[in-house]
């Protein structure tokens, strides 16, 4: 009785359990959680919400002059993501420009409106 | 079915309904990427048991309704009649990127959309799909809602309050 | 026993209907967390079935459409008014002060009261798994009923009375009965663990197959009520199993104190029907449901014989003087 | 006793998805059975023909959460072949490894519902318990639990360092060990083994003849598998075995799917053990030449076909998705009447249905109506809140 033995070894062993949240659940280094934008370095040139296959990401106006390959050039637009819609593919952090849009590995966000949005929080 | 937090009964009952909140899950017409996620969680490394949660059948027994999943025209009269199948007080936890706001579906012919747009919704998981600990996170989220809802006597305080606040911006 | 305060308190503070409710509420964790362990999981805290019990209690009480309603009101109630009343009779400490010659016979029927008053829900509830569930848990009630109650009648056949007391009282100067009818134990286990409907014989309420079968409509107090008669009749059964067959295994030395020898003897029956509880939880986290017609044959075929078989073997060990 | 309509679905315990049985019943044994699957349909072939093809993968990806990578790949694969793109061998090595990784985590969760849907909650509690490893494998590799975003149009999207490899072997004893300790349940338990064996039965001509594939069809002693029949990223070069069975039922379809677990073991220490060096991703070019392809795939559950017809721009002109599930219904209905209501869960988790992949098609049956239980033709306009 394989089953038997095994409850019964379990039943005198700490259990696996991970008592979240008391402790933490590893998140390992890749995972494409929370979007985010670093302002500083983002040109804005819509590529990102071209790409995004849930249309989480529009272009709101925030002109800026920003450093792009050595150059100085001026922006102006830079995205806004709805946190709500973003389905984590990775499609704007692989297809931006500059390396600004990044899923960082972090929690996201629950709560009850859907208007929460990520202007730039890197 | 509100209860006076005065009393010593209703502070009773506040408590034990934080403490044993039974879900029933609902696909609206998902990808079972947030259902077996969700699962996951009852599951022996999550274990969400150590909450009291348990996962009911039938809808008559549960106090949050999970809903997974952008709602497509066949399953959203079907969500609707769940939801009113649920005794009071009942509360609506919609987990992922389409449950949301409909995700990378949004705009397709056979779809009606997030769930607010059927139910009201109490909390939003972002995320597609949300690992375990942030649908916990979520139902944490919503445990403590219940609470404010008893201190305010129901839920109707959160709708006055948000258009409070909108007709305040308007101003 | 006449002092009427005395009898009040007994059955109403210990170890009547507050002891057994508490009883019950602890007996449903330890079923909880055992499980929970065997499965690697942590398991709910201690309060939870108190937490579960008080919650279902406040909750809107739904009437599906063209339910007789007082019949469903009352069903819940009758149930676990009879579970109730069979545990005063059911010896805790010492005997009964209830007891009757054929109080067993009382409390076996007592106990059919839940299963029938699910029936007659499931029937009720206008609704098409509750209505499957009900005609299960009557069609499993003819089933495991009869190995259930030849079982448990056995003692009887050998102690020379129908009184839980007495036959407890019997296995103290004698053997203990489980020792000596181990067939008869092991059947009116697997019996119990069918009345209660756990989980290799949790047909009538198959979630997979029915939702929740006749629970499936109830809400509020209702479901409350059911869910406590349910753990209730878990301690019952197990109190009665404990009494029937496992009397014997008393506390070798004499002690002077009633109130230590009380205290001792409570402990006692603590003790068994937390073992009782182990072995039906082990067998509910190490089985799978089985079906209803698997369940006629196993019942049928395998239980009704055993327990035929014993009846045998007692007359003879009667007739040849062993045990007596 | 007169007969009853039993409605099993779109909200019920046993199904984690939308689908609609009307099982007719004579007290406990079925007659009847009428099936509408439909209730997820949401439209995504024609989504994908208005999406360019950066933008259609992770659709694409979406039409099941479970099988989320067979999918992609078997559509990558096919815009791969209209565009005459050769993708390098690292990739090919990444996709396999995946998709191996995927096979086992799916396998190891039929495992544990199949257990659940017969009331045995502890082997659902342990295989879910050790599916957590394989899931925890694919985070790293991928940075999601369940949908990888693995594939692009030419090879795939991030490279395994060494370091992940050497985290992704070291989880593979524990998982082999797991494996064996499933062998041994599963022949042992009796009570389980009374609710699978016999049940479900398909012969092997009736399997045939029905088009079940997968581990539906394997379990029947039909020894089909396009991994071994039409070879695809690198399953001719490494070595694994199809595993069969001749039980037909449950039972062999556990014992197939079991099997499976630990040949896709194999694949993936083999592949992460000799995985080549170069580069992960071709230059592919944006927009496909006019061509059609019939894309073939081994998705856990079975065959998954995609029908690709491109017409000289960056989007699909057409694409077709023909899942397992919608091909082993039919010996579903075939094995349910007769046998008792009860075994409805366990018959239709056999097959491992996958209805968000199935929901492609809608099944009106010839000359009945739907009944009163059919939803409204239009939506749920003129709900508030």
């Amino acid at each position: 009785m394989s089953v038997l033995s095994e409850m019964l070894r379990n039943l005198f062993s700490k259990p696996v359990t991970t008592r979240y949240p008391a402790e933490r659940v590893p998140i390992p280094d890749g995972f494409r959680g929370r979007v985010g934008c670093a302002d500083d370095r983002c040109i804005g040139c819509s590529k990102c919400s071209l790409v995004c296959p849930a249309s989480a990401i529009t272009m709101v106006d925030s002109p800026r002059m920003v450093e792009f390959k050595g150059r100085t050039l001026e922006r102006k637009k830079r995205p806004s993501i709805a946190l709500y819609q973003c389905i984590r593919c990775g499609l704007c952090e692989r297809h931006c420009p500059a390396d600004a849009i990044h899923l960082r590995n972090g929690q996201s966000i629950n709560g009850s409106t859907l208007d929460e949005v990520v202007t730039c929080t890197l | 079915m509100t209860v006076s937090n005065r009393t010593f009964s209703g502070r009773l009952m506040t408590w034990a309904r934080g403490k044993s909140p039974w879900v029933t899950i609902f696909n609206s017409g998902g990808c079972n990427a947030c259902d077996i996620e969700i699962i996951a969680c009852l599951m022996p490394r999550f274990d969400v048991e150590r909450f009291g949660i348990l996962s009911r059948g039938s809808p008559r027994h549960a106090d949050i309704l999970i809903v997974t999943g952008a709602v497509t025209r066949q399953q959203a009269p079907r969500l609707r009649r769940v939801w009113e199948q649920m005794p009071e007080p009942k509360y609506v936890i919609a987990v992922g990127a389409c449950a949301a706001g409909g995700g990378v579906f949004q705009g397709l012919y056979h779809m009606v959309g997030s769930v607010d747009q059927v139910i009201p919704v109490d909390v939003f998981v972002a995320g597609c799909p949300p690992r375990p600990d942030e649908i916990i996170n979520a139902v944490v989220t919503c445990l403590g809602l219940m609470a404010e809802d008893a201190v305010h006597g129901g839920r109707a305080w959160r709708t006055k309050a948000t258009s409070e606040a909108v007709a305040e911006a308007i101003a | 026993m006449t002092d009427p305060f005395l009898l009040i308190a007994y059955i109403l503070l210990f170890p009547g209907f507050l002891f057994l409710f508490a009883y019950s509420m602890t007996f449903e964790f330890l079923d909880r967390r055992i499980v929970a362990r065997m499965q690697n999981r942590v398991g709910p805290p201690f309060f939870q079935p108190f937490a579960d019990l008080v919650k279902t209690l406040g909750k809107e009480v739904i009437d599906p459409r063209g339910v007789d309603r007082p019949i469903f009101d009352a069903a819940p109630v009758v149930a676990l008014a009879a579970v109730m009343t069979s545990f005063l009779y059911v010896p805790i400490i010492g005997p009964s002060p209830l007891a009757f010659q054929g109080d067993l016979v009382l409390v076996l029927y007592l106990l059919t009261l839940p299963t029938l008053a699910l029936m007659l829900l499931g029937w009720l509830s206008r609704n098409i798994y509750a209505a499957v569930g009900g005609i299960r848990a009557v069609t499993m009630l003819f089933i495991y009923e009869v190995p259930f109650f030849l079982a448990l009648m056995m003692p009887t056949l050998m102690a020379g009375t129908w009184s839980i007391s007495d036959i407890m009282a019997w296995q103290e100067e004698h053997l203990c009965l489980a020792i000596l009818q181990p067939i008869a134990f092991i059947v009116a286990l697997i019996g119990l663990q069918a009345k209660l409907e756990r989980t290799p014989f949790d047909i009538p309420e198959a979630e997979t197959e029915i939702v929740a079968g006749p629970w499936t409509e109830l809400t509020g107090r209702r479901l409350a009520l059911m869910h406590l008669a349910n753990e209730t009749s878990a301690v019952v059964g197990s109190a009665l199993i404990a009494a029937v067959f496992l009397g014997g295994l008393a506390f070798p030395w004499t002690v002077e104190s009633a109130i230590l020898s009380a205290t001792v003897g409570f402990l006692l029956f603590l003790a068994k029907t937390v073992a009782i509880l182990l072995v039906l939880s082990i067998i509910r986290a190490a089985t799978a449901r089985v079906r209803l017609d698997q369940l006629n044959t196993i019942g049928w075929k395998y239980l009704t014989m055993a327990a035929l078989a014993q009846v045998g073997i007692v007359l003879v060990m009667m007739a040849s003087g062993v045990g007596i | 006793m007169t007969r009853i309509v039993v409605p099993i679905g779109p909200q019920h315990p046993a199904l984690k998805e939308p689908v609609n049985f009307r099982v007719v019943t004579d007290g406990e044994r079925i007659v009847d059975l009428e099936l509408n699957l439909s209730y997820s349909h949401r439209g995504i072939e024609k989504a994908a023909e208005q999406r360019d093809f950066i933008r259609v993968l992770p659709l694409i990806e979406r039409v099941c959460g479970i099988c989320s990578h067979s999918h992609a790949t078997v559509f990558s694969k096919g815009i791969e072949e209209i565009m005459g793109v050769e993708i390098p061998p690292r990739a090919q090595y990444i996709r396999t490894i995946i998709a191996e990784l995927e096979r086992m985590h799916s396998h190891m969760l039929w495992l544990g519902v199949a257990a659940h849907e017969v009331g045995f909650n502890t082997l659902f509690m342990w295989t879910w318990r050790d599916r957590e490893a394989v899931l925890d494998t694919l985070e790293e590799l991928s940075g999601n639990r369940v949908h990888y975003n693995m594939n692009e149009i030419g090879g795939v999207r991030l490279d395994l360092s060494p370091s992940q490899v050497e985290a992704a072997l070291a989880r593979m004893p524990v998982l082999e060990e797991r494996i064996r300790a499933y062998v041994g349940m599963v022949e042992d338990e009796e009570t389980m083994l009374t609710r699978f064996r016999g049940v479900g039965s398909l012969s092997r001509e009736e399997a045939l003849s029905f088009g079940a594939v997968g581990p539906t069809a394997r379990a029947s002693g039909v020894d089909y598998d396009v991994r071994k029949d039409d070879p695809y990223l690198v399953y001719d070069e490494i070595p694994w075995n199809v595993v069969t069975d001749t039980n037909g039922d449950v039972y062999g379809r556990t014992k197939v799917r079991i099997g499976e677990i630990a040949e896709s073991l194999g694949i993936v220490r083999h592949c992460l053990e000799n995985l080549p060096g170069g580069p992960i991703r071709a230059e592919a070019p944006k927009a496909a030449p006019p061509g059609e392809i019939l894309s073939r795939y081994e998705a856990p559950r079975g065959e998954v076909a995609h029908f690709i017809r491109t017409n000289g721009t960056a989007r699909v002109e057409r694409v077709d998705i023909r899942t397992p599930t919608l091909a082993n219904w039919t010996s579903v209905a075939h094995c349910l009447i007769g046998r008792p209501l009860a075994d409805v869960p366990v018959i239709v988790a056999a097959i491992d249905p996958c209805l968000s992949c199935t929901s492609r098609i809608t099944l009106v049956k010839s000359g009945g109506d739907l009944g009163k239980d059919a939803p409204p033709p239009n939506g749920p306009r003129g709900w508030s809140r």
